[in-house]
């Protein structure tokens, strides 16, 4: 049986493993993934503390929430890509530093 | 009488408003309202003055101190000062002498400055020093009296820049005035060491006769150790000997010269410098109490007398002998003070106005004749086409050389008389600078008057007595200088011809200078020899100066050639003195120049030392303050816009730079949380 | 109830600024009359006042208010007079007129010109006359901008620099005054700005805790008083300012805004912080000291003709600093006193280097010489001014000086008898330039100069004449004030001698 | 449930207009200029319904989820009016000439709705809604200008940034259910204060739930998208960014903090639940914010730029006022944000004239404004007033913002902070005076009298430097309007 501490932890290296990737992928797809981890370490969490918390019927919504919201975030953020790409020809975060200082 | 006393300083003051006024509007000039103006001021107030005198001398001598007070000129908790004036003797004395010689000499000066373009504005000025220096010796307290010091400071100054178009003019008037506010410095420090000494002990004042009253109670105060009377007298001695042309601070008086002659005459010779005299007759209760600050004093005067007289010798410059021999005879007057001998450098201090305008105006008289010449070496020989300027030259040469009967003698005497009675040694130099005094005369009276006339054609052509407005004043001078030694025939003369109380000022002035009598009188055998040996000394001086310098000018060449080495020392007479002022002054300033003139040394030393000394001061924090104070505001400004631009790298355009922040700063600060 | 004269002095400029922003900006004479006659009312308005004025009463007078203006705050529309701030309105209102005629030879938008001018007479009259800190901390800002852009805008060569660099000091010093506003509010009974209640309360006895806090407090209201005195070291932005402030500007910065800081020092810290001040009272008669012997070798050291007056300023504020550092009746007079007269002695020297620029068009000492023959009645005009500033007795200047060495001797001989070397300094540098100038040999490039003109005299003579009464009657003037200072002064007196 | 309804009409209107937006678009679509006007009569009627609705009793509803009370009241009155200036401010913009003007309005009104919930949210779940809401709405609205490039390059780095901001929240707002059990705030700061919790834990879901509002005001070291953000946008949008999220954010800001995590004292004073030393970090960054955003203003050549600088520095003031922790602080915040959304609106108003008229953001091109004609000399006027309004100088309106928040800081006694403060705003003057000094002390390269397309625009900008001159001088009816509305209902 899975204890909490082992759920925190599995989602503690998952949102580490998000901010990794957002830092330091350069595709801009690949960004976006890694908030995708984050926002799943977060929805892990909060259904494994409904979960201890005797399924807890807030928990369980905040997370179904965030994959709601994830898509649309994940929906804007891919046609702003799409519009990236356009303008700039590539989806290479890097490329985009037109605006800066 | 007294209710129209104030008229005596206000008259001329109100010449002056006129006459400036009319030299300011730039209207075109009509002498004789300008001259009309400023001596019917001076001569009214010269009448009302005459007045109060004449209705003193109806008055017992107890009562004969009025405080007329016009308002209250200041009137704080501790300090209180009303525009006010004493009228007592010794005030009167020296309204007269102002009022009297400054009438004298305003109309002489219709006649010298007859071409001058700014008549208006130097009448005014003229007029104006009138009134600052009889608020000077009015004022019934310090600060008005500081009024008037400050006031005729200001008249020195304009006058002689007068001709200001020449630098030289100007630079002389602003270090007679420079030179004179180093000496205020110390008269406004004593005068507040002084004010708040009285307070604390319940007495806060600077009226004259409150503080005569109250200073006794300072006998046993002290300030760092020292008698609080003795440094309060010491401070207001070290203003004096600014405005009286004392040692060391006598440098500005030589390059005052530079003014109209008849302003050295009334401001440089009769009055202003005598300020410092009457401010410590005034205060003689308080230096009475500072035995110390006397001898101060005392030593002074007779160091500045024989020193200036020393340095007369060695003057071409007819005003320049004429300025020394002031600084030499202001040295006798403080000598007197200094033994205690008030009556007689009051005495002196009258009789040196008589004849030192009188030479003053003289030597004018001749530069006029000379067409503006003031070297010596190219008069001579004079007398038959100035006779009138001649005489009255002559007499008051004898006069200031002590012969009697003439002014000079009884006053120098008194002086002398006293000094020998406090101090011997003091006296023995006195003698000494006597004796020069009636050397350097003749010689400038030889050089002048007698031989051949050494001036080129052209001025030779021009020579001519002056006009009569000139020359009356002259006369009248010259007469004072023969008389004016009768109004103090001391009292052992007095008793050969059977005249008990002979000595008029004296009397006159008792009741300023009553006090204990502390000499020891030697006995009127002991004063006839001295009166003696003292005319003795004055006329060989006079008859070893009109000998070397006429007849037998070959006694001071041979002597110079038999004594090569020795011919410096002779040439300048007092060459022990010039050798340690030449030490102080080439140790301050040039080594190299042993041999340059004396005085010049002095101003070049001492006025330029302390200019290039505040000038480097200044320079340096001038620089301190762009660099340091002003640098330090732009480093930090600098700073903040480096600041700026230093965060702006960081806002690299880069996404993911932006989340490596998030994440670094959360880092840290859960780090700085938890360690 | 009397007829309201602060409020009138205060708000009747900005009726004329109000006036001016409705005119034609073409109509350049129209502006400059309605300018002159938006400042003459004050002045028959301080008259007014001066008249009203009781002068045996020493504490506040003719009130207006407290009126509620921001209850949530407790702040109030409050405004009174005692000696120190009726002087101080004399002052202004007399210099206010003198300045716009001195101006009016302004081309570049008078318009704007006028009406910032004004905005600017209206603050320094707000300033002098509050008696809610609140109230004088909006005025004191206020006066910061119209301020700025006279400077900026009409000024000379390095304007911009000036502007700014006046803006940022003066800046920082009112921000750390409103952090010690609000520390008084906070900690006071019933939190107040009123700072006659402040005072009242004792603070030294009462709510403001720590003594530590209280001289914290005293310290964060000098600076930003120093600023503006200017006080060492906090002078820097003022030669600045001066040499490139038009001069009518010149005139208003040196003749009343520097009298602000001393104000400040006098209204606020002496009756709340009392016992903060007299801690302090040594700090400020150093500062006094160094103000008045650094200015005024620093002032031999310049050039520039306006620069020397500037640090003149500095110098002759020093004396300020050092007479109010004793607390002694003749200190705290001779400080107030010379604020006055150094108000209208700088003025005048400010408006006479204005007569020469506008004719030479630079102000290089060095680039004169023999003015007084091509202009006389300018030179002596000038030496009037020379004369008085560097405390010639007989004209107003010595009588606040001596005051203020007499009273600084009490408490500090020493540092007295220093700052009384700057007498022989600030005769030096005065005489030394106005022998570079205007003595010796005539400079024929300037030989066709017109002398003063009579609208440039009008300016002066006002002052001439002022300068001239108060130097031979100052009890006019001492009498107002003196009654007010001798109860401050005790009351400062007395702890000192308490906490020895 | 009637009675909740009549809390949320205000939403409701909002909520109504949106649809009428829609249908409007369906059914008119060339009419162009009829939306901004269905949007600004929207925002009117939700303005008049929030007045009409202010004697309702405090309340939670809908499941306790949002909350009625006088701070969210007052909020709505600031978004209302922010989105009433946005719509002025979109008016006839030349930046949105060839966008999709119906969605744009719609997106607006969307914008304003998500604000208004975002401050009323007093629920974890509700407070993440609402925010993402206002996060994916501002996303659109930046890159809302097809086709040019640094729209939509801001555009993706903030949904970038703004997904890892949330992001990070939602695992923050995780870790605060866990150790509370509890989404809701009140309930959360019940179970706080009765219960033990490990307060590292707490401080990590403190700090992370931070970075979801810290990106919302723009706040140190969540403030780097923001200068981009804006420089990006179109401008009329950026001055409602400007204002209306960073007001929301301070909102949710207040309520999570003073609710959840510190109980009142008498004094009215905030105590700080189980000394998790948050107030102190939130004082740390309020410096860093302020300090860091001055300093880089100082070296900016854009205006837009520069006014991003300082609305960081301004989020940086108002944090000082949180981490003072008292009511007088909360009252000052919402103070501040009623003068801050004044006087930044009109700065961005001007700079959208001079945009729209000379086609330029480089503050270089400001030079000699003042000169140029009487429109010219008014804006030019105007901004001096923005500029030294932001400054702090009296007798505008910022500087009674500043004087009532140093005051909560002075009066918690956090000297260093309030000197600090003080410090700041002396350098932000350098900027905002670079600005002003351009306009009036340097000569116009052309000196051409300037005019104006839209004259509705010079009465706004007028009326909002009168305002701002007004509130300077007479703000004792703002001053007791925040404090009605510094009222939580926990």
């Amino acid at each position: 049986m899975a204890t909490l501490q082992s759920y925190l932890m599995v989602t503690a290296i998952l949102f580490g493993l998000g901010l990794f990737v957002v830092t330091t992928r350069r595709n801009a797809v690949g960004v976006l993934m890694g908030v995708e981890l984050i926002l799943n370490a977060a929805s892990i969490n909060f259904v494994a503390f409904a979960h201890f918390r005797g399924n807890d019927v807030a928990g369980n919504m905040f997370s179904i929430f965030i994959i709601v919201l994830a898509a649309a975030e994940a929906a804007v953020a891919l046609a702003l890509v799409i519009s990236l790409f356009r303008q700039f020809g590539t989806i290479d975060v890097e490329e985009a530093t037109t605006l800066k200082g | 009488m007294l209710n129209m006393v104030w008229l005596v300083p206000i008259l001329p003051l109100i010449g002056a408003f006129l006459n400036g006024g009319y030299s300011f509007s730039g209207k075109k000039l009509v002498r004789p309202l300008v001259h009309t103006i400023a001596c019917g001021a001076i001569l009214g107030s010269f009448l009302v003055t005459l007045l109060t005198f004449i209705h003193f001398l109806g008055l017992p001598s107890e009562e004969r101190s009025v405080t007329v007070t016009l308002f209250s000129w200041l009137n704080l908790t501790n300090v209180k000062a009303d525009v006010a004036f004493l009228i007592d003797p010794l005030s009167l004395v020296m309204m007269m002498i102002i009022t009297g010689v400054g009438s004298v000499i305003h109309i002489y000066s219709i006649g010298y400055m007859s071409h001058e373009k700014s008549y208006a504005r130097y009448f005014a000025y003229l007029n104006l020093f009138c009134f600052a220096m009889l608020c000077l010796v009015m004022g019934s307290n310090l600060l008005i009296l500081f009024v008037g010091w400050e006031g005729v400071g200001l008249c020195s100054y304009l006058l002689i820049g007068f001709w200001f178009h020449e630098k030289k003019n100007a630079v002389a008037g602003m270090k007679a005035f420079l030179v004179n506010r180093v000496g205020d410095f110390a008269f406004i420090c004593g005068t507040m060491l002084l004010l708040w000494s009285l307070v604390s002990v319940g007495q806060g004042t600077v009226t004259y006769t409150e503080l005569k009253g109250a200073v006794h109670l300072l006998t046993n105060q002290t300030v760092m150790g020292f008698p609080v009377l003795t440094v309060v007298t010491l401070l207001f001695f070290i203003g004096a000997t600014g405005k009286s042309a004392q040692i060391p601070l006598y440098v500005w008086l030589p390059d005052a010269m530079a003014g109209p002659t008849p302003v050295s005459a009334l401001i440089h010779a009769a009055t202003m410098v005598t300020a410092g005299v009457y401010m410590i007759a005034r205060l003689n209760f308080m230096y009475s109490l500072a035995p110390d600050t006397m001898n101060v004093v005392a030593t002074v005067g007779y160091a500045t007398a024989i020193f200036a007289a020393s340095i007369g010798f060695t003057q071409n410059d007819i005003k320049k002998v004429l300025a020394y021999s002031t600084v030499s005879q202001l040295g006798f007057m403080f000598g007197a003070v200094g033994v205690g001998a008030y009556t007689a450098g009051v005495f002196h201090l009258m009789t040196h106005a008589f004849f030192k305008a009188c030479l003053f105006l003289g030597s004018g008289s001749v530069i006029h004749a000379m067409s503006g010449e003031q070297d010596m070496r190219k008069m001579g020989g004079l007398k038959d086409h100035l006779p009138i300027t001649y005489k009255t030259f002559l007499l008051a040469t004898v006069a200031i050389a002590g012969i009697f009967p003439f002014a000079g003698f009884f006053s120098k005497d008194e002086i002398l008389w006293h000094t020998f009675n406090k101090e011997p040694v003091l006296w023995c130099v006195g003698v000494l600078a006597a004796l020069g005094t009636a050397i350097y005369m003749l010689r400038l009276v030889a050089m002048t008057f007698f031989g051949a006339c050494r001036a080129d054609e052209k001025t030779k052509h021009h020579i001519h007595e002056s006009p009569a407005t000139m020359t009356i004043p002259l006369i009248i001078l010259a007469f004072l200088s023969v008389c004016g030694g009768l109004l103090g025939i001391p009292e052992a003369l007095g008793h050969l011809v059977g005249w008990e109380h002979s000595n008029l000022l004296e009397s006159w002035l008792e009741p300023v200078f009553a006090g204990p009598h502390h000499e020891v009188e030697a006995g009127h055998t002991m004063e006839y020899l001295l009166m003696i040996f003292s005319l003795g000394v004055a006329l060989g001086g006079c008859y070893l100066g009109y000998t070397l310098y006429t007849r037998r000018q070959d006694i001071p060449e041979r002597f110079v050639r038999r004594f090569p080495r020795l011919h410096r020392l002779v040439e300048n007479k007092y060459y022990v003195d010039e050798i340690y002022q030449k030490f102080i002054v080439d140790n301050l300033l040039r080594l190299n120049q042993w041999l340059a003139l004396f005085d010049q040394k002095v101003i070049d030393g001492i006025v330029n030392l302390t200019g290039s000394i505040t000038k480097v001061g200044a320079f340096i924090s001038g620089w301190f303050d762009r660099v340091f104070v002003d640098g330090l505001v732009n480093l930090s400004a600098n700073l903040t816009l480096q600041g700026g631009r230093g965060l702006r790298l960081a806002q690299t355009g880069r996404i993911q730079d932006y989340l490596y922040v998030v994440v670094a700063i959360s880092l840290l600060i859960l780090f700085w949380r938890f360690s | 109830m009397h007829f309201p004269y602060l409020s009138f002095m205060t708000f009747f400029p900005l009726v004329g600024m109000l006036i001016i922003g409705l005119m034609p900006s073409h109509r350049a004479d129209c502006i400059k009359k309605v300018a002159l006659f938006t400042t003459l009312p004050p002045l028959v308005a301080a008259i007014g006042l001066l008249m009203h004025f009781d002068k045996a009463n020493a504490g506040l007078q003719l009130f207006e208010g407290p009126y509620a203006w921001i209850p949530a705050f407790h702040i109030q529309y409050y405004m009174g007079v005692d000696g120190l701030s009726l002087v101080m309105l004399l002052l202004t209102a007399l210099v206010c007129p003198i300045c716009i005629l001195a101006s009016w030879g302004i081309e570049k938008s008078p318009k704007g010109y006028f009406a910032l001018f004004l905005l600017l007479d209206s603050a320094m009259m707000g300033v002098f006359s509050s008696l809610d800190f609140f109230l004088f901390y909006v005025f004191w800002e206020v006066m910061l901008l119209p301020m700025y852009f006279l400077i900026g805008i009409w000024g000379g060569p390095r304007r911009e620099y000036a502007a700014v660099k006046f803006f940022l000091y003066t800046l920082l010093g009112s921000v750390l005054m409103l952090l010690v506003m609000l520390a008084f509010y906070f900690y006071s009974d019933g939190n107040t700005f009123n700072l006659v209640t402040l005072a009242n309360q004792q603070t030294h006895l009462g709510p403001l805790k720590g003594e530590h806090f209280r001289h914290l407090c005293w310290l964060g209201l000098f600076i930003g008083f120093a600023i503006k005195i200017p006080a060492f070291p906090f002078h820097t932005w003022l030669p600045d300012a001066h040499v490139e402030a038009p001069t009518a500007i010149s005139v208003i910065l040196a003749a009343v805004l520097l009298k602000m800081g001393i104000y400040g020092i006098l209204r606020i810290c002496y009756p709340i912080l009392p016992d903060a001040t007299v801690h302090f009272g040594t700090l400020m008669a150093v500062i006094g000291v160094i103000n008045i012997v650094y200015g005024a070798l620093c002032a031999m050291a310049q050039k520039d003709f306006k620069k020397l007056i500037a640090y003149s300023s500095i110098s002759h504020m020093g004396f300020c600093l050092l007479g109010m550092s004793s607390f002694t009746p003749e200190g705290l007079n001779g400080t107030v006193l010379q604020m006055f007269n150094h108000g209208t002695i700088t003025a005048q020297l400010f408006l006479l280097v204005g007569v020469i620029y506008d004719r030479a068009h630079h102000r290089d000492l060095e680039g004169f010489g023999g003015m007084a023959q091509i202009m006389p009645r300018y030179s002596a005009m000038t030496a009037f001014a020379f004369f008085a500033a560097l405390g010639l007795p007989g004209l107003s200047g010595f009588v606040s000086e001596v005051l203020c060495f007499l009273g600084g001797f009490r408490s500090f001989p020493i540092i007295t008898v220093i700052s009384v070397s700057g007498v022989v300094l600030t005769a030096a540098y005065m005489l030394w330039t106005y022998q570079r100038v205007f003595l010796g040999q005539v400079n024929e490039k300037y030989k066709a100069f017109s002398d003063i003109t009579a609208r440039e005299l009008t300016t002066l003579i006002p002052l001439v004449i002022i300068v001239v009464v108060l130097g031979v009657y100052p009890s006019y003037i001492l009498d107002l004030m003196n009654p007010t200072l001798v109860a401050l002064g005790k009351t400062l007196t007395d702890l000192k001698i308490a906490g020895l | 449930m009637r009675e909740n309804l009549l809390h949320f009409i205000p939403e409701l209107v909002l909520i109504g207009t949106i649809l009428v937006l829609f249908l409007a678009a369906f059914l008119a679509s060339a009419q162009q200029r009829l939306f901004p006007q269905i949007a600004f009569v929207g925002l009117l009627m939700m303005l008049l319904a929030n007045y009409g609705s202010r004697d309702l009793p405090a309340i939670h509803f809908f499941s306790g989820m949002v909350t009625y009370d006088a701070l969210g009241h007052f909020f709505k009155y600031i978004f209302g009016l922010v989105g009433l200036m946005g719509i002025i401010f979109s008016h006839q913009s030349a930046e949105l000439e060839k966008a999709d003007l119906p969605s744009y309005y719609t997106l607006i009104i969307a914008l304003i709705l998500g604000m208004v919930l975002l401050a009323t949210a007093s629920n974890l779940l509700m407070i993440y809604l609402s925010l993402e809401m206002v996060s994916v709405l501002s996303y659109i609205l930046t890159g809302y200008l097809r086709g040019v490039r640094r729209s939509s390059e801001a555009a993706l780095k903030y949904v970038i940034y703004g997904g890892v901001a949330s992001g990070m929240m939602a695992y923050g707002f995780s870790l605060l259910y866990g150790l509370t059990g509890s989404m809701d705030l009140t309930t959360m700061a019940q179970y706080l204060g009765a219960n033990p919790a490990s307060r590292s834990l707490l401080y990590v879901g403190v700090l992370f739930s931070m970075a979801g509002f810290g990106y919302k005001v723009a706040a140190f070291p969540f403030h780097m998208w923001c200068p981009d953000v804006y420089e990006g946008a179109p401008t009329p949008f950026t001055a409602i960014l400007s204002v209306g999220p960073k007001a929301a954010g301070f909102a949710v800001l207040i309520r999570f903090f003073l609710t959840a995590l510190t109980h009142s004292s008498a004094s009215g004073d905030f105590i700080d639940f189980k000394d998790t030393g948050w107030p102190e970090m939130i004082a740390i960054l309020s410096i860093a914010t302020m300090t860091l955003g001055n300093l880089t203003a100082l070296v900016q050549s854009n205006i837009k730029r520069l006014l991003a600088y300082s609305s960081i520095a301004h989020a940086g003031y108002m944090l000082m006022g949180l981490a003072a922790l008292n009511n007088e602080a909360v009252r000052a915040v919402l103070f501040y944000l009623v003068v801050y959304a004044v006087m930044n609106l009109g700065a961005f108003l001007v700079v959208i004239i001079i945009s729209n008229r000379l086609g330029t953001e480089q503050i270089e091109d400001y030079k000699g404004l003042g000169h140029r004609g009487s429109l010219g000399l008014l804006l030019a006027v105007a901004m001096t007033i923005f500029l030294f309004s932001l400054t702090g100088v009296p007798p505008l309106a910022g500087f009674i913002g500043k004087f009532y928040l140093f005051g909560a800081v002075v009066r918690a006694g956090l000297y260093p902070l309030a000197i600090i403060g003080v410090l700041n705003s002396v350098i932000s003057l350098y900027y905002y005076v670079r600005v002003i000094k351009l306009m009036f002390f340097d000569q116009p390269a052309d000196a051409s009298p300037l005019s104006l397309p839209v004259v509705s625009h010079s009465y706004v900008v007028s009326g909002l430097a009168i305002l701002t001159v007004y509130f300077g001088l007479f703000w004792n009816g703002l001053a007791a309007l925040t404090e009605r509305s510094a009222k939580l209902l926990f």
